[in-house]
Order: structure tokens, then C-alpha cells, then sequence
């Protein structure tokens, strides 16, 4: 069996094979399909301050291999999370990442700070790329000069692992990879959902509530795996890729292209059991091409 | 209560009627204890245009044979595609998803309301309720004699009320104009059926002041928890419809405004 | 029959569909299959000053509900375009509208120039969204500065009708569409393909000779009815939707969405007819619902 | 020539070997008249990951039942699909497409070289050969004695020499080592085949300076000359190998690099 180690920052994976936020919800919803301790880590639900409602009905709809979520980071609050969840979480033998969301950089630095005590949590995700919020969110991820500031001011709050999760819709991403790693982020993951919006021709109206939403699965795969591509190239930081990963193939498709680990989302809603599968083909084909680990093949496209 | 994912094996497609097909799944692994009122997860394949699994309320178990038996209507590609198969074909399941309706206490005088693909979990509702010693009756809304469901099993069961929109067989009108609903004091009402049905019968037992359970059909993603696309607003804020339901007391429903 | 009419400009269609750039030919590939006078406009494939060879063999990639392409504006450039193709293209009953592409600010103008002195031609669209070539292309159409250069420099040279096709490549597709406004476009269409890419896991190569390509089909249809959405909220030119379309209710999503008129790409390749269903699909409905015209349902998720 | 769309039907689905299936589809509106070496472009239904249509050669005409034969390699999940095809199920093809083979003039000496689904074209190209007065040779290769797909068609129409890479059956090594090739002065040589197997019989062919036309398997988006994805460079620039194509003459071939 090949080495699937890998490292983010300080923290190290037993493989590359994470399930994305939103997507698995604190892992026990999970826990009768499949067998958490298995996995690289799980990135919980997007956790806010306080607590929040989301979005109106109707927050989905299926597109063309593909979904439009408007979920909107429906969530108990940090507080809840601390009392209710972490406990049950610190039992997990799974690294366990935390996804950050805030309205303001203050919010962010607060939460960071929470979470840092939280000794079972190794890392958090600062998600600066939720579309589907009016304040806070994309927002930050898309304008280099919040993007900077927030993640810096996370930075000095948070003392243990920090990703940054960045969005998709923008024109270079580079830029925001760069911006992650000159302030202080032991990674970048990438990509959040694409803004996309759907219309009902019978009704005449958009289909979500809040008309755009955040456009996720295989639809998305090849525009995030040239985000990939090119935040890999431009940073020295590890980064994780993710979008519309359905199997062991796509997985590494990530990988060769540049990605240390990727995330799993919309595939685990359809087939729970994507994320394992991944390990295997990943393992499988390291056996087969004789590569001792992970390690050789990530970024392989650039080199042969 | 314990969910799984399996591959259970196409045994019977019974078309009912123009759309709507019984199909019975068999357990090669046995079933485990299913409660009335839960859903399954159906992967749908050979389906381009269908990306995610399919909500299907289980209709009916049997132990005996380990078989689920579900109701399909033909809403578009996804059940579409499910009525077509064929003996023999095995289907993913996650499986059994979802709350179940709270039984009856022995005395209760219960009724069963529902129509057309919403009929689907009232049998296995039914079935239970009549194995505790109560006789439910039902009550099905149909738009005429034409798009009337077979229902014998249902008539096993206990007494069968029938409407039709334009009267044409049984009574004239929505389930909630039939004489035995209106006059008849139910213990509880039970409801599975499109939404301005389910608004009806809520509004009606309401006012009487009468239990009533209803079985929401929201858009899901996952089916599961993990996605929060199928939420219902609720006195005690969003509940997701696939876990927290999809059976909700209608004194706990902010009904849902969207169509 | 409802009045399908629609105007792009000063230039008038008998109905909102268009074939693509790049999906098309010339036209005279489909006339065996379609009946080309039927069509609101066919938008012919991206031509430059000098011939081009495109880029390397493969150029192709498959994707999920979408295909990746990296031509890279073949064609054989202006010069054999008057002589070989224009006199052909000037019998045609069909508005035929030339996709215009330079690798500097001075081809598009010359380009422009030359294009304006073919009388049978009433529009051109200036393809600032390419992402297939290495100048050019792309290039402007990503940096604002840039695009109201080349648009302005354009408009100056060019008397008919001025659409400028806009990349979806971008954070906020309301600022190209305002700048090609304020520029003097008459229309502005979009999206262009998303930049993307596909690894082989078994060659663990990309499988683009260019690496990255364009995205297109209906994976993309989310995010391009967005931005039109955004972009026909901004401006008060009209905006040409496309990406995705399959069928008359994709169709109809754009122009709910506010697209004044629609083009059909890769759709074609699939099914030639997809154009000539759409129209039939937008005249049923606007009869079924009885509107007179077409004009009735453009942007209509706005008002309803 | 005038190309068409048109849901042709299935009447027969063959399985040659492991893997090889011979689909005949028949028109109902009457064949168009189609050369040796053209191809068809298939619409794939049911294929969720099947998103262009795939292009496939024309094996095989009969204009008396107008019916096409189609030999399909599976290759992945849109061949696997029409793999599947069953008696009476619709397809719609674009057809025909493409340019066609140069036939030989009477006298010339003809060997048909292929392998595997590029035995494919051959066979109809074989028979319009024989129609001419020509008797035609054929040289095909494969892998090994149970990798041989059936080909009694072939020997109706000439003689068949046969290499398999193992020796197994036939000569030993490619169908550029069976002796008849090597040895015999060919006017012209036909061949459609793995890649490989094309570029040493165009190296035989070029040295030997024997008229040689390949068929080549490009990849295609649209098969009409319309995306320009299919090229090949050429000593006339890149041209379509959906149009120009699939037939070239190997003289005019800077011979693609890719794998
Ligand atoms: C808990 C639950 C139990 C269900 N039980 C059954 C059952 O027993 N039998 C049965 O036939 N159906 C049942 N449904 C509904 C069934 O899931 C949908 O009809 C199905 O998903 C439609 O898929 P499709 O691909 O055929 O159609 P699509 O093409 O996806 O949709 C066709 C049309 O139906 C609408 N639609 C789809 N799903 C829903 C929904 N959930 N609510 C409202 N509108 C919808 C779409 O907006 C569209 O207009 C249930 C749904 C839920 C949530
Ligand atoms: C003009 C022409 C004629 C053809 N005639 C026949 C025929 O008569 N019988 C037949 O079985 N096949 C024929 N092919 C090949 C056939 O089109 C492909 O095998 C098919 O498109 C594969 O589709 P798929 O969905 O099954 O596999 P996919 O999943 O699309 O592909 C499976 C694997 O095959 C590779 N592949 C797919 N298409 C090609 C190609 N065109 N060239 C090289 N590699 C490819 C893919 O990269 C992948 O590795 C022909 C191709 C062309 C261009
Ligand atoms: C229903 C849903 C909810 C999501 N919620 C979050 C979230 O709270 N925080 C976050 O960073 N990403 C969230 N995402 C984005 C995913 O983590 C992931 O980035 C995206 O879906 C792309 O990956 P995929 O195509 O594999 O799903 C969500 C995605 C979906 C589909
Ligand atoms: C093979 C191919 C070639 C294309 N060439 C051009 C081009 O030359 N000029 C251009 O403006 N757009 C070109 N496009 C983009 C299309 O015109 C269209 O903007 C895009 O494909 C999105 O629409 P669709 O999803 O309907 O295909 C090309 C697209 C494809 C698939
Ligand atoms: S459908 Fe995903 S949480 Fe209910
Ligand atoms: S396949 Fe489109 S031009 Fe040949």
C-alpha cells in the first residue's frame, strides 16, 4: 500500500480525501453509510456567529449534471456549536475542519478566536466565497482588498491551521491564491460553488428564492479543475481542490493537476460512499503505476 | 433508527393507471424495520437529464417476501424512467429516510386523506393502524372517474370514501367536501396530497380542533440532513422536511407560502 | 401567430434565434438539415485578418453535459473570406453576422473597415472573449481597460451594427456590458465559453494539447443565464443570451431572464434543429399565454 | 451530397465477439445513396455520460431491406449503450458524412488491411470493390485466436489472410509481417485500424510507393464541419477529418503525433 499521507500546514492526513463543507453536514447524518474514520478529514457546515435561518424556500434546483443551491448558511451559531456539536465532534477519531463564515471581518476574527480554543479542531476553513449570503461572503472573496485584510486579521486570531476557501467567480484566481499565501494561509481550497441561476419558463419566475444561487457538481468540474490548475502553479502553499468530484477518476484528475487533497460535495448526496471510493482508485492506482505516494503524483500533468 | 444503501432487485411494475405504476423492490439482505410514513432515496439511472436521487415514500412492506412496494407517478424524466422497469433490474436505496406519522391511540376514531401519488404512504399507514386494533377509514380525492387509482387494498383495510372533482363517481368535490369528513368527529386525520388538498384538510381540522398529520413533499437534495434544501418553516424555525418530516403536525407548519 | 420580431440596434430579426459562432460554418454545412431562412440570424465563425491554423490535434474533450474546445479561430482569414465566402453568404435570405478577432487594437479596426464594405453584411460581433488564443481574445475581454479601447476603437471604424461578445471569464460581467454601452455597442452578447480544462488519469496528461479550453453546453447554462440576467439589469442595449441552450425552454429561460435574443452553440452539433424548435417553442408558448409578442416576455422574472 | 437526420430503426443486434456487436438499423424513408468509407453520427440516448452524438462507420449497406450495418466496439459508456440496442428501437442518425474511398480501376491488385472495429468500413468498401469486378484481398489482425471477430462476409468477397500477435491463428505478428503483404506488388492498399497498425502499413506503403488511403478515428464534436475540433495537419493545412476526412491518402498526411 502506497503512503496517502499528506500534510496541510501542521496538519497532517491520513489521505487526501476530505468531504466538503455543506455538503456532509457534522458527519453523523453520515455515520450509518460510511466509515468516518476512514476519511482525510471532514469540513462541517458553514458556522456563523449567531445563529441563522438561510434563505427562503425553494433553495434547490437540479440543473444539467449539475445543482443550484441558496442555502444561505442556515446554521445554530458558533455558541450552539461549542455546547451542543463540538462535544460529539471531539469524540471523532476524524480531523475535523470547521468552515467560517462571517458578515464582517470582526465576525471572522471572533469566531477564529473561538475556535482556536476548541482543542479537537486542527483547522478551520475560512470561507470568504458563499454566495448565497448578502453580507459577508463573496464578497470577500471576490475584492482582493477584503480578501487581504480578512484573511490577515484571521491569521493573527487564529493560531492553528488556517485554509482559505476561495470563490470561483472571478477572473483570476491566482490573485486570491497569491493573496492567501503572502497573508499567512497554510492552504487554499477552491472552488466554492459558481453563481448560476435558474428560471421556470411555466411559472415565469427564477426557480430559487433569492433567483442566483451556487452552482455545484460535475457541470463545474472543468472550470475548477483549471483553478486548480493554476492557483497550484502560482502558490507554494498546498492547495484543495474541489468541484464536482463524482469518483476516484475526478479525484485524480485534481490531483495530477496540482491539487495535495480534494473535497467531495455534491456526489456524497447522490453515492455517500464517493469519498471511499476515491481512496481506493487513488490507492489503486499508485499500486499500479508503482509510485510510493501521493506525493508523486500531485502536479504529475506539469512534469510529463 | 439505522439507515443503509443497497441494491434491492425489480420484482413486479404494475401499472395502475395512465402514469401511475406499483413497483415492488425486493431486500436480498432482509429489510430492516421501516415505519410508515418514510421515504427512500432512488437512484435513477440510464436518466441524462436526472442528476440527483429520487424521493419515494415507501407504499407498502412485506416481511414476508422482504419487498417494498412503491407508487410512482410520471412527473418527468426521473419517475419516468422509473416506471419503465423491468423484473429483474436492481435500483440503489438509501433507505429508511425521513420521521413516520405517530400512530393512533386504540379508541381513536382515524381517518386516512389523500389523492393521487399522495395515496402512496397512507396504505402502509393503514396497514399499520389496522394491525393495532383500529379501524382507519380513508378518504381519496381524485379529479374524475377517469384518473381514479385502484384502491382494493385500501378497502381491505377499512371503508373507502371517494370524491371527484367534477362528481362523477363518488362524491362532487375536493375530500374535504365528503359528507363523512365534515360530519364525523375524527380523533385524526392523516394527509398525503398535493398541496392545496393538504391546505384544506389542515384548514378543516384546525378548526375543529382535530390532530392532523401531514406528509410534505419538498424539493430534496440528499434526502438525508446534510443539505438543507428541503427546510420547512416551522414554530421552532427551519426544519429540514427529510428528517425533522417529512410528517409534520399542522400546529407546529408555518405553511409554506411558495407554489 | 404572436410577432416574434425583435430589434438588435437598427437591425431588424424576424425572430430572436441565432446560430452561434463557431457552431455553425458558414451556414452551408447545415443546409442539407435546416432550413437557414427561417433563422432570426446566423452568427459566422470567428474570422481574423490572416488565416490561422488554430491550435494542435486534440482540441476536443467531452465533459459532463458539456463539451471543452481549444479551435483557436481557425479560419483563413479576411482576405479569402471576401473573396471565397462573402459573394456565397450574400444570397442567403438570412442576416449573417461576422464574429470579428484580432490579436491587437489596429486588426480589429482593420477588420471592421473591411467587413463594413460588404453590404450583405449588417452586423458584426466583435469577439472579445476568446480563450483559445494566446493575444487577443480573452485578453481584452478581461480587463476593462483594455475592452474600451478595442470597443471604442471599433465603434470608430464600423457603421452597421456593433455587438460585442462578452467573456463570462470575469468577477462582474455588468462592468464589460456598461463599458461596451457606454462605447457605443448596439448589443452585447454573452457568454462566450467558460475557460476550463480535463486531465487523463490514464496518460496523466491534460487532454487538451493547449491544456485549458472553452466550456460550453448545458453545464454552463446556469451561470450563463445569470450574467444575462445581471448584464440586461445594467444596460439598456439589448442583450443576446446564449450558453446551454438545448431547447425551447432553455431558450425561453434567457429571454425571461431579460436576453432580447438568443444564439444556439453546441446544441447544434447534438441536433441541428435545436434553433428552429426553439423558435417554434417561443411562438407556442407566447400563444398558449397571449402575449402578441415576444417583446412581452423579454425580462419578464423581473417584473412577475 | 445531401446529408439528412432520421430515426432509423433496429432490426437486428449481433454479438460477434466479446465486446463487437453488428447493429443493423433500417430507414423507412429509403437509404440515400451512401459511399464505402462514410460514416454515421449516432444520437445515444440513456447514456447519462454520453453528451455528443458518436460517430461510427457505415459497414455494411443493403438497399433492399434499406438497412445499414454498424459494427460497434464497446469503448466506453456511448458504444456500451448501442451495444444494447434492442429489435425495434429507434436511433437518429446525421448520415451520410464524410468523404469516401478512391476506388481502384479494373486491373489494379487490392488489399483491404484491418483490425478490430477498423475492419468496420471494410467490408462495404470490399463489396462496392467486387461490385466493380475487382476481387479484393484482406488482410485483418488481431490481438489473438479468441480476439477474431467473425469474418465470413470477408471471405465471400476475396481472399482473407489473417495475422494474430501471438501466432495463435493465422501468421504471427502484425498484418505487416503476413507474407502475401510483404511479397505481393499492390496497386492499392485500403486500411482503417488502431493507429498504430495504420502508420506501419502506410511505412510498407510510402517505401513501396503503393497508393494507400487510411480512415482515420478522429475525435469529433460535431462530424458536419461545423467545430472544427477534428483536424488533421495536413500538406494543405489542417483540414477536417469529418469532411476532408475520414479517407485521406497517406501522401497527404504529416502523420499526427498525439497518441
Ligand atoms: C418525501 C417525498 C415523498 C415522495 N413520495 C412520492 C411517491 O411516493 N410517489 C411519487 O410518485 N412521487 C413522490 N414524491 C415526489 C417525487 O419525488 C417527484 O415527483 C420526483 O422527484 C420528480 O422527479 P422527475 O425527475 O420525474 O421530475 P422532474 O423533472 O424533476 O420534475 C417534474 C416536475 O415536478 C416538480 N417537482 C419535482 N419534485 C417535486 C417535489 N418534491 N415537490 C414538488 N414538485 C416537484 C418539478 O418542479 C417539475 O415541475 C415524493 C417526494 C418527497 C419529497
Ligand atoms: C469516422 C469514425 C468512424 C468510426 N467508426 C467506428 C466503428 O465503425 N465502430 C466503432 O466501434 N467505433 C468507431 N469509431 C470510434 C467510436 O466513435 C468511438 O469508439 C466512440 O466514440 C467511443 O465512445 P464511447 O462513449 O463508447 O467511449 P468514450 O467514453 O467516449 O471513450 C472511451 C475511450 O476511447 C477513447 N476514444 C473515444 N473516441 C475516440 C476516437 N474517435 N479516437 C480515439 N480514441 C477515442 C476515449 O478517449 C476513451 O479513452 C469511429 C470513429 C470515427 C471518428
Ligand atoms: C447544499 C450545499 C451547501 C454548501 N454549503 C457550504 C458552506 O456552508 N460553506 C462552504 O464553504 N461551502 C459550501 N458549499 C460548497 C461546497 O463545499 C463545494 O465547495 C462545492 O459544492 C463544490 O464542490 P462539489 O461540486 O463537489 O459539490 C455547499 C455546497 C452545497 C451543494
Ligand atoms: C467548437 C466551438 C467553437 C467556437 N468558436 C467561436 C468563435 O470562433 N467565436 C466566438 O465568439 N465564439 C465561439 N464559440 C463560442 C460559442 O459561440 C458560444 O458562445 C458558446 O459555445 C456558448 O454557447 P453554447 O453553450 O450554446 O455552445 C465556439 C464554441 C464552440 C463549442
Ligand atoms: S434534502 Fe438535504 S437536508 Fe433534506
Ligand atoms: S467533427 Fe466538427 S468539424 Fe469535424
Amino acid at each position: 500500500m502506497a503512503d496517502l499521507r499528506i500534510k496541510i500546514g501542521s496538519l497532517e492526513l491520513r489521505n487526501p480525501v476530505m468531504l466538503a463543507s455543506g455538503t456532509c453536514g457534522y458527519g453523523a447524518e453520515l455515520e450509518d453509510l460510511i466509515d468516518l474514520t476512514k476519511l482525510g478529514a471532514i469540513v462541517v457546515k458553514g458556522t456563523t456567529l449567531e445563529p441563522r435561518e438561510g434563505n427562503p424556500y425553494p433553495r434547490m434546483a437540479e440543473t444539467a449534471s449539475g445543482m443550484l443551491n441558496a442555502v444561505g448558511l442556515q446554521n445554530k451559531g458558533i455558541g450552539y456549536f461549542e455546547k451542543h456539536i463540538y462535544p460529539k465532534l471531539a469524540e471523532y477519531d476524524t480531523h475535523v475542519i470547521v468552515n467560517v463564515n462571517g458578515n464582517t471581518v470582526e465576525d471572522y476574527i471572533e469566531l477564529a478566536r473561538r475556535i482556536d480554543r476548541l482543542t479537537a479542531i486542527p483547522a478551520i476553513e475560512l470561507n470568504i466565497s458563499c454566495p448565497n449570503v448578502k453580507q459577508g461572503g463573496m464578497i470577500f472573496g471576490t475584492n482582493p482588498t477584503s480578501a487581504r485584510e480578512v484573511i490577515a486579521a484571521v491569521r493573527q486570531a487564529y493560531s492553528k491551521t488556517l485554509i482559505v476557501k476561495l470563490s470561483p467567480n472571478v477572473t483570476d484566481i491566482t490573485e486570491f491564491a497569491r493573496i492567501s499565501e503572502e497573508e499567512g494561509a497554510e492552504a487554499v481550497s477552491l472552488v466554492n460553488t459558481l453563481l448560476g441561476m435558474a428560471v421556470d419558463p411555466k411559472t415565469m419566475k427564477p426557480v430559487l428564492s433569492t433567483v442566483t444561487g451556487g452552482l455545484s457538481g460535475p457541470a463545474i468540474k472543468p472550470v475548477a479543475l483549471r483553478m486548480v490548475w493554476q492557483a497550484a502553479r502560482a502558490v507554494k502553499i498546498p492547495v484543495i481542490g474541489m468541484g464536482g468530484i463524482m469518483n476516484g477518476d475526478d479525484a485524480l484528475e485534481f490531483i495530477m493537476a496540482g491539487a495535495t487533497a480534494v473535497q467531495i460535495g455534491t456526489a456524497t448526496f447522490i453515492e455517500p460512499r464517493t469519498a471511499l471510493n476515491a481512496i481506493i482508485s487513488i490507492d489503486s492506482l499508485l499500486a499500479e503505476r508503482n509510485f510510493d505516494s501521493v506525493a508523486n503524483i500531485i502536479g504529475i500533468i506539469n512534469r510529463i | 433508527m439505522s439507515k443503509r444503501i443497497e441494491d434491492l432487485t425489480v420484482t413486479e411494475n404494475h401499472r395502475l393507471a395512465e402514469g401511475f405504476f406499483v413497483v415492488k423492490v425486493s431486500s436480498s439482505a432482509g429489510l430492516p424495520e421501516i415505519l410508515p410514513g418514510q421515504f427512500v432515496q432512488v437512484l435513477v439511472t440510464e436518466s441524462p437529464s436526472t442528476f440527483l436521487r429520487r424521493p419515494i415514500s415507501v407504499h407498502d412492506v412485506d416481511y414476508l417476501s422482504n419487498t417494498i412496494s412503491l407508487l410512482i407517478q410520471v412527473a418527468g424524466a426521473g419517475t419516468e424512467r422509473l416506471s419503465r422497469l423491468r423484473n429483474g433490474e436492481t435500483i440503489n436505496l438509501i433507505y429508511p429516510l425521513g420521521n413516520a406519522f405517530t400512530l393512533p391511540v386504540l379508541g381513536d376514531k382515524v381517518l386516512l386523506a389523500g389523492g393521487g401519488c399522495g395515496m402512496a404512504p397512507l396504505l402502509f399507514l393503514g396497514r399499520k393502524i389496522k394491525e393495532s386494533g383500529i379501524e382507519p377509514q380513508f378518504a381519496l380525492g381524485f379529479r374524475n372517474r377517469s384518473r381514479i387509482l385502484e384502491h382494493e387494498q385500501f378497502r381491505d383495510l377499512g371503508t373507502v370514501h371517494l370524491a371527484t372533482e367534477d362528481g362523477s363517481e363518488g362524491h362532487r368535490g375536493f375530500i374535504t367536501d365528503i359528507p363523512a369528513f365534515r360530519e364525523s368527529k375524527w380523533d385524526r386525520v392523516y394527509c398525503c396530497g398535493p398541496e392545496p388538498m393538504m391546505k384544506a384538510v389542515a384548514a378543516l381540522c384546525l378548526e375543529r380542533d382535530i390532530f392532523c398529520e401531514v406528509s410534505l413533499e419538498n424539493l430534496m437534495a440528499c434526502g438525508m440532513g446534510i443539505c438543507l434544501c428541503c427546510i420547512v418553516p416551522t414554530t421552532s424555525g427551519n426544519l429540514c422536511s427529510c428528517t425533522d418530516g417529512p410528517v409534520f403536525n399542522i400546529r407546529d407548519l408555518k405553511w409554506q407560502t411558495s407554489e
